[in-house]
């Protein structure tokens, strides 16, 4: 039997398989070598990447939540002169497609970072985190208006090589006016959804279980949230759509490819499972397989409406 | 530094005290590279709530097919693992983080308080083993006499000749804390290393205790924990001067030198 | 001992505990008679009533997930007339405040309903829903949009003399400035926050598992969202904050009132454990009373930042 | 219309075939008020997912004390139902529903498919009883002989002298669908009410005939529920002519006359 064909196309790049990791629940690839082939993959998307190195915020940083968690991480990050002389090296053997996450909290750190990154070998593509909920600078800010994110989408795209993919907030009340911005701003691709801001009180204690108050909710518990949203922008931008939010199984990939991604990123489900992403690649040729179909392309957008 | 993710068979579901279990596993590969203060991850359940995974400390290996944990029931993912029952499977990864460190160590202290006497379990074995002739003593603590279950007898069980119990009740050995058993049992004539594990006001104790008499003191610390593989960057603590980046337990602990880490 | 003081006010109104059932999901309060003492509870909030009958949507209308559930039932009620002469006799006789929940296509709509039920002996307050995400025409432009949402408050305020309370959708960029809207349109009070919409996908058929396509997403995966945003409308309104979502618990409860909230609704837990509410009304108690507090009321706001 | 909401002690836990289980609850008040046709709503976990309850019919009430369910592992929910063991307590609430109008009825048919026999059975016990001379014939389809486990013999046990079968494979009984056997069976002398339970297609199947031989039909039916009390509205199905408000299953049903509803 013929290998079953898994291949998609983002930003002009073919992936062997729609399945990458998501930024900062995937560490910089190495963390998860002990449980995945990691060749096997789709691509990585690694850690967000600062152009200064950042401390994150104080502990407690995270806390578990029905069907899902908290985080505040913080964006700590080793900054991307340590990134290139430490992390790359490693990234360039994996044998699979490298995205970079980047985050700045001005403009110019965006083009800097896209246009730096853009010099250096072995990466395929950038994700522009301009929604991460849990720094109070920057992030936010941008993600949640549209013209901000259209200058971003400009700027990152205008000093850089690379194809970009813009990684969208869906602690928005329209997420596809985002997504029409930030594919006019010259997006060759978009990701969704990062986490939705949350919080959660230590009864006993009286205070916020997050030293920052708030944080970002990740896991199952968001799918439905994520699937709608991905549903909405997959109609209403040209660009591919990649899926994000809650995916833990072969069936959860599934309903946003039929929801019209392109491909998926794994997350939270890393941390309970660390082979889930792989065990998706698997489950999707599977699937391909049992169903007769010339390829999981024949997948994306197939949802059938009543 | 080799890490696996396996479906381990309970072999034993032992119930020691109302709160506290003890859970044997066969997970061969873990076994057999397993050090003392390294921990497993273990999944809980098959549905998603409670969705991560719980660290516990490894309590003991045997042989190079089994691994003991032991846990106290504190909330709703170690009321699940203690209604699990031997034959059933249970995921784990591990082992994880950095253990105790003995190398060259000559005269060694184990200070373990309540939950925190499990990894200490574990190195006092490997003290036992591996130093001759072996200079160990056990210093352990609890709430009252009941808590300490087994423990007590474990570690005579194998060969630890001073073993010192403290009791915040007083229903059994010194009547107070562990931490001021340290200069009553210890001569300041040799180079002690103190190994401890337990509630934080506890460590801190110890650590102080240590810090006076010039003592070198490695101290193994709970933080909250998504991953514990160094992915999540939840399990930051701050390092001694409070500046440059977080320490992170999963990966540059659990166990570290008392003066690596801040005691706020 | 002496029965410890579970009291509130919101809008003048003094409630016997600050405990209520959330619209749409404890019936007409009559369905849980066999589960609770109605009277123990702080208030009843009634199911959603238009001015006419509604069918509501097409089945399938529920389905599962991750510690929640969607529901696109599409607020079928029974209407304002049958309301009135089958569900107020009963709801008159359950010794504990009756809050009816309304809905429109249309300012008029709602501004007849607020008419009629000012008229009629029983009711409380009013809570206008502005943000069911389930019926794709009115609800949820009202909710998302100020001005909308101002006018809307107004035209109830106008014409009703019970209080009002706005409920709030939680499918916004920022509630905050819709909840300072309400409060300049004369919102007595505000509760939060309705269901996230959402979708699930069924991957053997392909299907939307909700005929609707969409649904709310309620439950205990949207605790940590509701709960943030009642802490920031909290801070931002003078009025009072009713919390919704994901309340199971008294710990739950007490987060919300830590967070802000002088009320609280319980939603799906209702169908998880239909003593739930009354439940809470008992932890509620047996904290003031551990804690040696003179009242419920000192819990609420008592959040302590770090 | 009495409800109850109970911590019921698990008796008995049963697996009949490889996936299908009989449970045996001890639930006096739920025992004593329940008729054929009426459903639980039974707790699967204390955890949070799976969130909802799962509506189980009643299977047989044993006395004034205890309640049976059978059941069918599809899914998480039913799946943690079938690792409880004896001595556990399981949340029900119940009796829930209408159940089968028996009143005045001479010459009763069973049809059942699948799980849908779990509630006939209590049926035909409540006809065995109430019902003299008894007229009752039970037909039961299902894939193939396995799946249906102990029924037949159950209810030859209680008397009911004419049990017919039908499996897909043929592999016990008729070779083919249960629908098939009504006009075999049914003499048309008498006035049938045919009292159905089972998957969509064969129900509607069933709805056919009766129509045909102008039998009366009541059938019992199945939607997602999230409460079973009529609180949450979601378990609405279309009246016959497709108009008008909606009927809800949990309140109206699950048991309906043939005609009330539409079959699509
Ligand atoms: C490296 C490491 C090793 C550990 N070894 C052991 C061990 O050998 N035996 C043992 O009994 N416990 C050990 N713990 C603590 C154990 O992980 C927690 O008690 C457990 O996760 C609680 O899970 P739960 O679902 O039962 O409680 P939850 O319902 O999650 O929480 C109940 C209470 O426990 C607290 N808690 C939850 N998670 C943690 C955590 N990771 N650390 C500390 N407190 C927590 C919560 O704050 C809450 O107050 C260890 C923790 C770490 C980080
Ligand atoms: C009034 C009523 C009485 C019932 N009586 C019985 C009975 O006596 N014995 C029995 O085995 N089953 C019975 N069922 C069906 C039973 O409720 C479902 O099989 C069960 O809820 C599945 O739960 P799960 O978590 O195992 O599966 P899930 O993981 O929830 O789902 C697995 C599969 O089961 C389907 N399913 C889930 N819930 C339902 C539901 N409420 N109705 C139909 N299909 C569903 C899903 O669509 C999915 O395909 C009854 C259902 C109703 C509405
Ligand atoms: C611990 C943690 C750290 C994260 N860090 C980043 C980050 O650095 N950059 C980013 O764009 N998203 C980050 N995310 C968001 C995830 O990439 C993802 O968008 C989100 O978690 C939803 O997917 P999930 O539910 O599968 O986890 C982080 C999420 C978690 C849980
Ligand atoms: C089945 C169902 C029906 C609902 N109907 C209404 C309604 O008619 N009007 C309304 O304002 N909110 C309605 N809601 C929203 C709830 O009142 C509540 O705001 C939401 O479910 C969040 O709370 P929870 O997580 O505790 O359920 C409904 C929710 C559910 C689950
Ligand atoms: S627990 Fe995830 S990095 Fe330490
Ligand atoms: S299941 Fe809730 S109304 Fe029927």
């Amino acid at each position: 039997m013929t290998q079953p064909d898994l291949r998609v196309t983002i930003g002009g790049l073919v992936f062997k398989n729609p399945v990458l990791t998501a930024s900062g629940t995937f560490g910089y690839g190495k963390e998860f070598a002990p449980y995945v082939n990691l060749h096997h993959l789709g691509g990585v998307v690694v850690k967000g990447i600062s152009l200064a190195p950042r401390r994150g915020n104080p502990p407690p940083r995270i806390v578990e939540t029905a069907g899902g968690m908290l985080n505040a991480i913080g964006l700590e990050n080793v900054g991307l002169d340590r990134f290139i002389t430490e992390k790359m090296p490693y990234l360039r053997g994996i044998g699979t497609r490298v995205i970079v996450n980047i985050l700045g909290d001005s403009l110019e750190e965006y083009q800097t970072l896209g246009q730096r990154l853009s010099e250096i070998e072995g990466i395929s593509a950038l994700e522009v985190n301009i929604s991460c909920p849990n720094v109070k600078k920057g992030g936010v800010a941008f993600g949640t208006d549209p013209t901000m994110a259209e200058a971003v989408t400009r700027a990152v795209c205008a000093h850089s090589t690379l194809p970009v993919i813009v990684k969208l907030s869906p602690n928005v009340t329209d997420i596809t006016q985002i997504a029409r911005a930030v594919e006019a701003g010259g997006a060759q691709a978009v990701s969704l959804i990062n986490t939705l801001m949350g919080m959660a009180i230590d009864v006993k204690s009286r205070k916020p279980r997050l030293a920052n108050i708030v944080g970002g909710l990740s896991g199952p518990a968001i799918k439905p949230v994520a699937l709608r949203m991905v549903w909405q922008v997959a109609q209403a931008v040209k660009i591919p759509v990649i899926g994000i939010g809650g995916i833990t199984t072969t069936e959860d990939a599934l309903e946003f490819l039929l929801a019209g991604a392109t491909a998926i990123e794994v997350g939270t489900a890393n941390f309970i499972n660390p082979r889930a992403s792989q065990e998706i690649v698997e489950g999707l040729a599977r699937y391909v397989t049992d169903n007769r179909l010339n390829g999981i392309s024949e997948v994306i957008g197939g949802l059938i409406l009543p | 530094m080799k890490q696996y993710e396996k479906q381990a068979e309970i072999v034993r579901q032992e119930q020691l005290t109302p709160e506290i279990f003890r859970l044997t596993l066969k997970a061969p590969e873990i076994a057999s590279t397993a050090r003392p203060g390294q921990f497993v991850m273990v999944r809980t359940t098959p549905c998603y709530d409670p969705l991560l995974r719980r660290p516990l400390s490894i309590h003991q290996t045997i042989g190079d097919q089994q691994v003991q944990l032991m846990y106290k029931v504190v909330g709703k993912g170690t009321r699940l693992l203690a209604a699990m029952t031997s034959g059933q499977k249970l995921n784990l990864t591990g082992p994880l983080g950095h253990g105790f460190d003995l190398a060259g160590k000559q005269a060694i202290c184990l200070v373990g308080g309540g939950m925190g006497i499990a990894p200490l379990y574990f190195l006092a074995r490997e003290i036992m083993r591996t130093t001759s002739p072996p200079k160990c003593i056990v210093l352990l603590g609890a709430r009252t006499a009941t808590e300490l279950g087994p423990l007590p007898r474990d570690f005579m069980d194998i060969g630890v000749t001073e073993t010192h119990l403290a009791t915040d009740d007083g229903s059994v050995g010194h009547h107070g804390f562990v931490a001021e058993l340290l200069p009553q049992h210890l001569a300041p004539s040799h180079q002690w290393t103190v190994c401890t594990c337990g509630p934080h006001p506890m460590m801190k104790a110890v650590v102080g205790q240590c810090r006076q008499h010039g003592w070198q003191c490695q101290v193994s610390l709970e933080t909250m924990m998504a991953c514990g593989i160094s992915a999540c960057l939840g399990c930051a603590i701050p390092r001694a001067d409070l500046s440059g980046p977080y320490l992170h337990v999963c990966k540059d602990g659990p166990v570290f030198k008392a003066e690596e880490v801040a005691w706020l």
